[in-house]
C-alpha cells in the first residue's frame, strides 16, 4: 500500500497561515493503515494546530473528516458541503488523494499534510520499507521477486555495486542490499544460474513515469 | 470526549458453549494429574504426547524427597488410571499443529507420527510441556563424574546393596550444585535427598553449593536430617576446582565458614564419585508451541503466564492455562500444586456449561474499520482476528451496511476480551469502542 | 498548610496570583483509581481544579485524549498508572509510555512545556503518594502558569 | 586491434600492463593535470581518468583525458552511469573517440550522497554491464544503442570495466565479472587488494569460469600512508577488507608510509605471479609522486614502447 508520514508541523502552520476556519481531511484507506493520516492521526493533528495556533493569539478553527478514500470522486465530493463552510483544505490523505479534491474544488486552496512517501510493505508493527517504484514494467520473474528498482539505491539490473556488504547497503546500513537478498533467493530456489543472463537495459520510456503521467484505460469498463 | 472512556450502551453479551472437552498438550505428570481429576469429573481430555511414552521429565527420577514411595511405581499407577478411564484419550507421538478460535470455539489440529490430523474442538487447552534438561560438562572425559539423574538411577539399581559404580564400591560423594540454574530449587532438592539415602547405605556426603534453595515444603526438615546424620555442607562463592587423583576427585573449595577473606581455607574433598545437576532449559520446541497458541515467553523461551499477581496457571488467553515445567523448572510437589491449581480453574470455567463475557468489552464498527492489524497485532489476549466472509474480500463501506453482511473487519472476540482498551487507543481509525 | 500564605513574601508587592492550574489526571484502575479513593478517604490536600478519569488500564488511554484535556482547559495532564511490567494487561503501560512520549514531541511542536504532562507510577495503597504528586503538580503548573494552547 | 591504444597494445604484446590514477582537478586549473601527469609520464601504459568518483564536482574525464593526451600520456577515460543517461553517454562517445580517447573504464559510480552535492537526482539509465554493452555496440555494430541507427565514424574504444572481490556476496563476485566479460568487456581493473587469500580465491573462480582468457585482468593496488589510514578504510569503506596482520605491520614499522610502500611492491610481486593476472592498476591517492618509485622498485620499468 501506499506509506505516507506527516509533514514537518511548522511547515503546515506556515502554509495554513491566512486562514481561521479550515477542513483537516483523512482518508480511510492507505493513510489509516500507516498511521499518517487516518481519523485518528488526523485528530492528533488538528488538535495540536489548534492549540498552536491558540498559543500564538490567532485561533484557528478545525473541521474534521474521513472519508473511506479521499482518491474516490463519490467519496471526495462528500465533502462538499463541508468544503463550502471553510476557506482552505488540509488533506492528510496522499497526494491523489489532495488532487482528487483539487480536481473536484477548483475554487479551493488543498494543501497537503503528508509526505507520500513509497509503495510499501509492513516489515513490523510500526516499520514499513519501500519495495515498489511503480516503473510500469514488473521485471520481478527476472529477480527472484525482489525488485532492484526499488530496492537498489543504484537500481542496477545485473548485480551488486561494491559497496554490499554483510548483506547490507553501504548508503543506509539498516538497509538490506537488495542484491545479496535476489542472490540469497536464487540459491534457495535453485535458480543462481539465472543471475548470469544479463538483464538488457530497461525500456524506461515505454511504460515508466518518464514518458509522461501515465494513464490505464478499460475501454470494457468504461461507462 | 476524553471523560467519556467508557461508552454506556450496554451491548448484549451472549454466553459461549463450553462443552466438558479438554485438551492438554504434553503427558508428563502435569498432563496426567490433570488429566485425571478432570476427567473424574466427567471431562473428556485428549492428552497430547509428542513422544511415544508418558511420563515426561520425571521418568528420571526414582525418589521423593518428602515420602517413601518409588516415583515409577506411583506413575505407573497414574499412568493405569488414564488407561482405565473411559474419558481419557491419549494421543502418542502427537503434535498440535494448529489453534484457531477463541474460548468456546477452539479447533485444533493434531497430527500423528504416522501423519495422520485429527481435529478437536475444546473448551480448554492446558500446556504442561515440561522443560528439558542438558549434562553439565564439568569434566572433559565425564570419569567419575554424573549427574544427577544418574545418581537417582544408580541409587535405585543398588536399592539395599551398597552403591557401586562401574562396578567400583563409592564411599565418598560430593555434590556440586549451582553450576547453572542458579534459581530453581530442584538441585538442592535432589541433591539433600539422594545424600541421605547415601547415608544410610554408610557414605560420607558432602554438598558444594552457592546457595541452598531449601523453600519447598517440608524441605528445611530434610536439610536438618541430613545435617544431623553427618553430611557436609560448604558453601561457595568462587566455583570448585575439579581434578582427578589416582583413584578419585578432587574437588577444592574455599571455606566459606571464616568471615574474613583472608582467612579462609582451601578445602579438599576426595571423592569416589561427584554428581552435578544438569541444566534445565526451556524446550527449543515451545517456540513454535507459543507460536501456534500465541502465548507469551519469557526468560530463556519459557512459557509465560498471564500476570504473577494474579493466578500463575493461567496464560494471556482466555481458557488456556499453564502448569509445571514449561513455566519453569520445577519439583513434582510444586508441579502438582500447580496440576491441581489448573484443575481448579478449568472446574470453575467450565462449571456453568457457558462462559458470559463481562464488561468492560471492546467492539470493532466494521464500517470504519480499515484491517490494519493494529489491533490483531497489539491485543495482549490475543482476542482479534480479522473476520472474512467467504472468499470475499472488501473493505468495510462507509455509510450504509447491511446488518447481515459480514465485510472483512477486525472482530474482538467477547469471550476472549480482557476490557483493558489497549485497541481502542492504538486503532488508527477510531473504529474500536469500549462498553460498558 | 498556608502555602499561598508563605509565597506571598516572594511575589513582593505584586497582587497574588489568581491563577489555580486545572489538573486532568487519567487514573488506571488498577492502581490509580485506589489510590485516588484511599487518598479521599485519608481527606488529604489536593489540588482544587482537578479533574479525574477513571481508565480500565493506561493502555486505555489514546494519544489524543492527552492532547485533548490541555485542548479543553487542561493546565496540565497526569496519568497514574501501574508500575512497569506490572500491568494487569502485560502490556497497557508500556503502550501507554510510548504514546506519552509521542505526545510530547507534538506538545514541544506547539510550544507547550514538557511539564504539562507526566507519567506516575504506582500502586494501589499509594494512596499519600498520589496526594502529594498532585500537589506538587499543581505548584509546578502555578509556576508555569496558565497552558497558552487550552481553547477555554 | 579493436581500439589500437597502447594499452591494448602492450596486452596483445604479452606485456605485463601498468596502470595508475589520475584525479582532475576540482575547478579549471589545468596546472593540476600537468603536475599529475608530469609524474606518471614514463611509469605507466596509460592513466585512469576518474569521473566525478565519490561524486565529488571535478573537471569531466572527456576534457580531462584530452588535456593528458595533449601532455603526451594515453588516458583510460572513466564514465559512471550515475550522472547521465543513455543519450548523453553516447553523445559524449561521440565527442571523446573524436578528441582521441582509445580507452574507457564502464562504472556504475559512487553513490551520489557521498559526495559533495546530495540533493542531485541520480540517473543510472544504465547499469555498468548494460554500458560495457552499449560501447560494444556502437564499437563492433558501429550503430547506437538498441537501434539501427548507424553511427557516422569509428568509436574505437578498448573496454575496461571495475571488479570488486571483497564485497558482498563473494560468491556472486566472479559470477558478475563473467557477465561483464559476456557484456564485452576487454579488462578489468580490481579494487584495491589487502587480502590476497580472497583476491587468489577469486582469480580460481574466474579462471574456473574461464574469463581470464578472454579478459585481461589487473589487479587492483593502493599503497598504504600509515596504520591510521589501513584502520579507517577497514572500518568505513565498505568492499575493502584488510587483514589485521597488514594493520599490525603498518603499525609496527618506524615510518608507516615506508612500510605502505614495501607491502605495495611486494604485493604487486604477489599479484604477477598468478595466472591470469595480466596487469596491476595501481591507484595512489593524492600520492602520484610516488608512481615513479614503486615501479621502479616492482621492476616494472622500463615500460614497453609500442609502435
Amino acid at each position: 500500500m501506499i506509506k505516507a508520514e506527516q509533514k514537518p508541523f511548522e511547515e503546515i502552520l506556515e502554509y495554513l497561515a491566512p486562514y481561521n476556519k479550515i477542513l483537516l481531511s483523512g482518508c480511510g484507506a492507505c493513510v489509516t493503515v500507516c498511521h499518517a493520516g487516518g481519523e485518528k492521526d488526523g485528530a492528533l493533528l488538528a488538535s495540536a494546530l489548534r492549540m498552536a495556533r491558540q498559543n500564538i493569539g490567532k485561533p484557528l478553527e478545525i473541521l474534521e473528516s474521513t472519508p473511506a478514500r479521499q482518491c474516490e470522486p463519490e467519496f471526495a465530493l462528500e465533502l462538499s458541503d463541508t468544503i463550502g463552510l471553510v476557506q482552505a483544505v488540509l488533506s492528510v490523505s496522499c497526494g491523489v488523494g489532495v488532487q482528487t479534491l483539487t480536481r473536484h474544488f477548483p475554487t479551493t486552496q488543498i494543501y497537503p499534510g503528508v509526505n507520500t512517501t513509497f509503495l510499501g510493505e509492513t516489515v513490523e508493527h510500526g516499520v514499513w520499507e519501500e519495495r515498489c517504484q511503480a516503473c510500469g514494467n514488473c521485471i520481478l520473474e527476472k529477480t527472484a521477486g525482489v525488485c532492484p528498482i526499488a530496492r537498489c539505491a543504484k537500481q542496477l539490473l545485473n548485480g551488486p555495486c561494491g559497496g554490499s556488504s554483510n548483506g547490507k547497503c553501504e548508503i543506509k546500513r539498516e538497509t538490506d542490499c537488495a542484491w545479496q537478498l535476489i542472490y540469497d533467493r536464487s540459491k534457495s530456489l535453485g535458480q543462481l544460474h539465472r543471475l548470469t543472463e544479463i538483464i538488457p537495459a530497461k525500456q524506461w520510456g515505454v511504460q515508466s513515469r518518464d514518458s509522461g503521467p501515465r494513464r490505464i484505460a478499460r475501454e470494457d469498463l468504461k461507462v | 470526549m476524553y471523560q467519556t472512556i467508557y461508552e454506556s450502551k450496554s451491548i448484549t453479551l451472549n454466553p459461549v458453549v463450553l462443552k466438558s472437552e479438554a485438551l492438554i498438550i504434553g503427558g508428563g505428570i502435569v498432563g496426567m494429574t490433570v488429566a485425571r481429576e478432570l476427567a473424574r469429573e466427567g471431562v473428556q481430555v485428549v492428552i497430547v504426547e509428542k513422544g511415544e511414552t508418558l511420563g515426561g521429565g520425571a521418568r528420571d527420577l526414582h525418589f521423593f524427597y518428602d515420602r517413601p514411595a518409588d516415583v515409577q511405581k506411583w506413575m505407573g499407577d497414574l499412568i493405569s488410571t488414564l488407561e482405565d478411564g473411559g474419558n481419557i484419550h491419549v494421543l502418542k507421538g502427537a503434535k498440535l499443529k494448529r489453534l484457531d478460535g477463541q474460548l468456546g470455539r477452539f479447533q485444533a489440529l493434531i497430527r500423528t507420527s504416522d501423519g495422520r490430523e485429527k481435529t478437536l474442538s475444546p473448551s480448554v487447552v492446558v500446556v504442561a510441556t515440561g522443560c528439558i534438561t542438558r549434562p553439565v560438562e564439568a569434566m572433559s572425559d565425564g570419569n567419575r563424574c554424573i549427574g544427577s539423574a544418574e545418581m537417582e538411577k544408580l541409587l535405585a539399581e543398588s536399592r539395599d546393596m551398597p552403591l557401586a559404580w562401574k562396578g567400583q564400591p563409592v564411599k565418598t560423594v560430593t555434590f556440586i550444585l549451582d553450576l547453572t540454574n542458579d534459581d530453581i530449587k530442584i538441585h538442592t532438592v535432589n541433591a539433600i535427598k539422594q545424600a541421605v539415602i547415601l547415608q544410610e547405605k554408610g557414605c560420607r556426603i558432602a554438598v558444594v553449593a552457592r546457595d541452598l534453595k531449601v523453600s519447598v515444603s517440608g524441605m528445611e526438615l530434610l536439610y536438618r536430617q541430613a545435617r544431623e546424620k553427618g553430611v557436609l555442607f560448604f558453601k561457595y562463592d568462587d566455583p570448585p576446582v575439579l581434578s582427578h587423583t589416582d583413584d578419585g576427585i578432587s574437588v577444592e573449595v574455599q571455606d566459606m565458614t571464616a568471615l574474613r577473606k583472608e582467612e579462609r581455607e582451601v578445602v579438599s574433598l576426595l571423592s569416589d564419585l561427584v554428581v552435578i545437576g544438569e541444566t534445565f532449559a526451556a524446550d527449543p520446541e515451545t517456540q513454535e508451541l507459543c507460536r501456534v497458541l500465541k502465548l507469551r515467553t519469557g526468560a530463556g523461551g519459557a512459557l509465560m503466564e498471564d500476570n504473577p499477581q494474579f493466578l500463575r496457571v493461567m496464560s494471556n488467553r482466555r481458557g488456556i492455562f499453564l502448569a509445571g515445567a514449561c513455566r519453569f523448572p520445577q519439583v513434582i510437589t510444586e508441579s502438582l500444586s500447580e496440576a491441581h491449581a489448573v484443575v481448579q480453574e478449568v472446574r470453575a470455567l467450565l462449571h456453568e456449561g457457558a462462559y458470559t463475557p463481562e464488561n468492560p468489552i471492546a467492539e470493532v464498527d466494521t464500517r470504519k474499520c480499515a484491517v490494519c492489524y493494529t489491533c490483531v497485532r497489539l491485543c495482549p489476549h490475543a482476542a482479534i482476528g480479522v473476520e472474512r466472509c467467504g472468499e470475499r474480500n472488501v473493505y468495510a463501506a462507509p455509510a450504509e451496511k447491511d446488518e447481515n453482511t459480514l465485510w472483512q473487519a477486525a472482530r474482538i472476540e467477547p469471550a476472549a476480551c480482557f476490557g483493558c482498551g489497549i485497541c481502542v487507543a492504538e486503532c488508527p481509525a477510531r473504529a474500536i469502542t469500549l462498553y460498558h | 498548610m498556608g502555602r499561598a500564605d508563605e509565597k506571598q513574601p516572594e511575589i513582593q508587592g505584586e497582587p497574588m496570583s489568581p491563577f489555580e492550574p486545572k489538573i486532568v489526571a487519567f487514573c488506571c484502575e488498577q492502581s490509580g483509581v485506589p489510590a485516588a479513593e484511599m487518598a479521599k478517604t485519608l481527606k488529604l490536600k489536593m489540588p482544587n481544579h482537578l479533574e479525574l478519569v477513571p481508565v480500565p488500564c493506561s493502555g486505555r488511554i489514546e494519544t489524543l485524549y492527552l492532547l485533548k484535556a490541555l485542548e479543553g482547559g487542561a493546565d496540565g495532564v497526569v496519568v497514574f498508572a501501574c508500575h512497569e511490567e506490572n500491568c494487569r494487561y502485560l502490556q497497557g503501560n508500556v503502550r501507554l509510555k510510548s504514546r506519552v512520549g509521542y505526545a510530547k514531541q507534538i506538545m514541544g511542536k506547539i510550544g507547550l512545556e514538557q511539564e504539562r504532562l507526566e507519567i506516575f507510577h504506582l500502586a494501589t495503597n499509594s494512596g499519600v503518594k498520589f496526594a502529594e504528586f498532585l500537589i506538587q503538580k499543581a505548584d509546578q503548573l502555578e509556576q508555569l502558569g496558565p497552558n497558552p494552547g487550552k481553547i477555554a | 586491434m579493436k581500439s589500437g591504444s597502447n594499452l591494448e597494445k602492450v596486452f596483445v604484446n604479452g606485456n605485463f600492463a601498468v596502470t595508475s590514477e589520475l584525479g582532475p582537478p576540482k575547478g579549471n586549473d589545468v596546472g593540476v593535470i600537468k603536475r599529475k601527469v608530469d609524474f606518471l609520464r614514463g611509469y605507466v601504459d596509460a592513466v585512469n581518468i576518474t569521473d566525478n568518483q565519490t561524486a565529488i564536482v571535478r573537471m569531466s574525464s572527456i576534457a580531462t583525458s584530452a588535456f593528458v593526451i595533449q601532455m603526451g600520456m594515453e588516458p583510460v577515460m572513466q564514465m559512471v552511469t550515475r550522472d547521465r543517461n543513455r543519450i548523453a553517454m553516447q553523445s559524449d562517445l561521440f565527442g571523446a573517440a573524436a578528441l582521441g580517447i582509445k580507452n574507457i573504464v564502464c562504472l556504475t559510480g559512487d553513490h551520489h550522497t557521498f559526495g559533495n552535492q546530495v540533493h542531485a537526482k541520480n540517473v543510472h539509465d544504465l547499469d555498468s554491464v548494460q554500458l560495457i554493452n552499449m560501447v560494444k555496440t556502437m564499437r563492433d555494430e558501429k550503430t547506437l544503442m538498441g537501434g539501427e541507427e548507424k553511427i557516422e565514424g569509428e568509436i574505437d574504444m578498448f573496454i575496461g570495466g571495475a571488479a570488486n572481490p571483497f564485497a558482498d556476496p563473494f560468491e556472486f563476485r566472479a559470477l558478475r565479472t563473467a557477465k561483464k566479460a559476456a557484456a564485452g568487456v576487454d579488462f578489468i581493473q580490481t579494487q584495491c587488494i589487502y587480502d590476497m587469500v580472497r583476491f587468489k580465491e577469486w582469480m580460481k573462480m574466474i579462471r574456473d569460469l574461464g574469463v581470464h582468457e578472454k579478459v585481461h585482468i589487473m589487479a587492483g593496488i593502493t599503497p598504504l600512508k600509515s596504520a591510521g589510514m589501513a584502520r579507517y578504510m577497514a572500518k568505513n569503506v565498505a568492499g575493502i577488507t584488510i587483514p589485521d596482520a597488514l594493520i599490525d605491520r603498518m603499525a609496527k614499522a618506524a615510518k608507516g608510509s615506508e612500510e605502505g610502500i614495501k607491502i605495495c611492491i611486494e604485493q604487486i610481486q604477489e599479484v604477477r605471479e598468478i595466472e591470469g593476472v595480466h596487469g596491476v592498476h595501481i591507484m595512489a591517492i593524492e600520492w602520484e609522486q610516488m608512481i615513479g618509485r614503486i615501479t621502479e622498485m616492482a621492476g616494472l620499468l622500463p615500460r614497453p614502447q609500442m609502435d
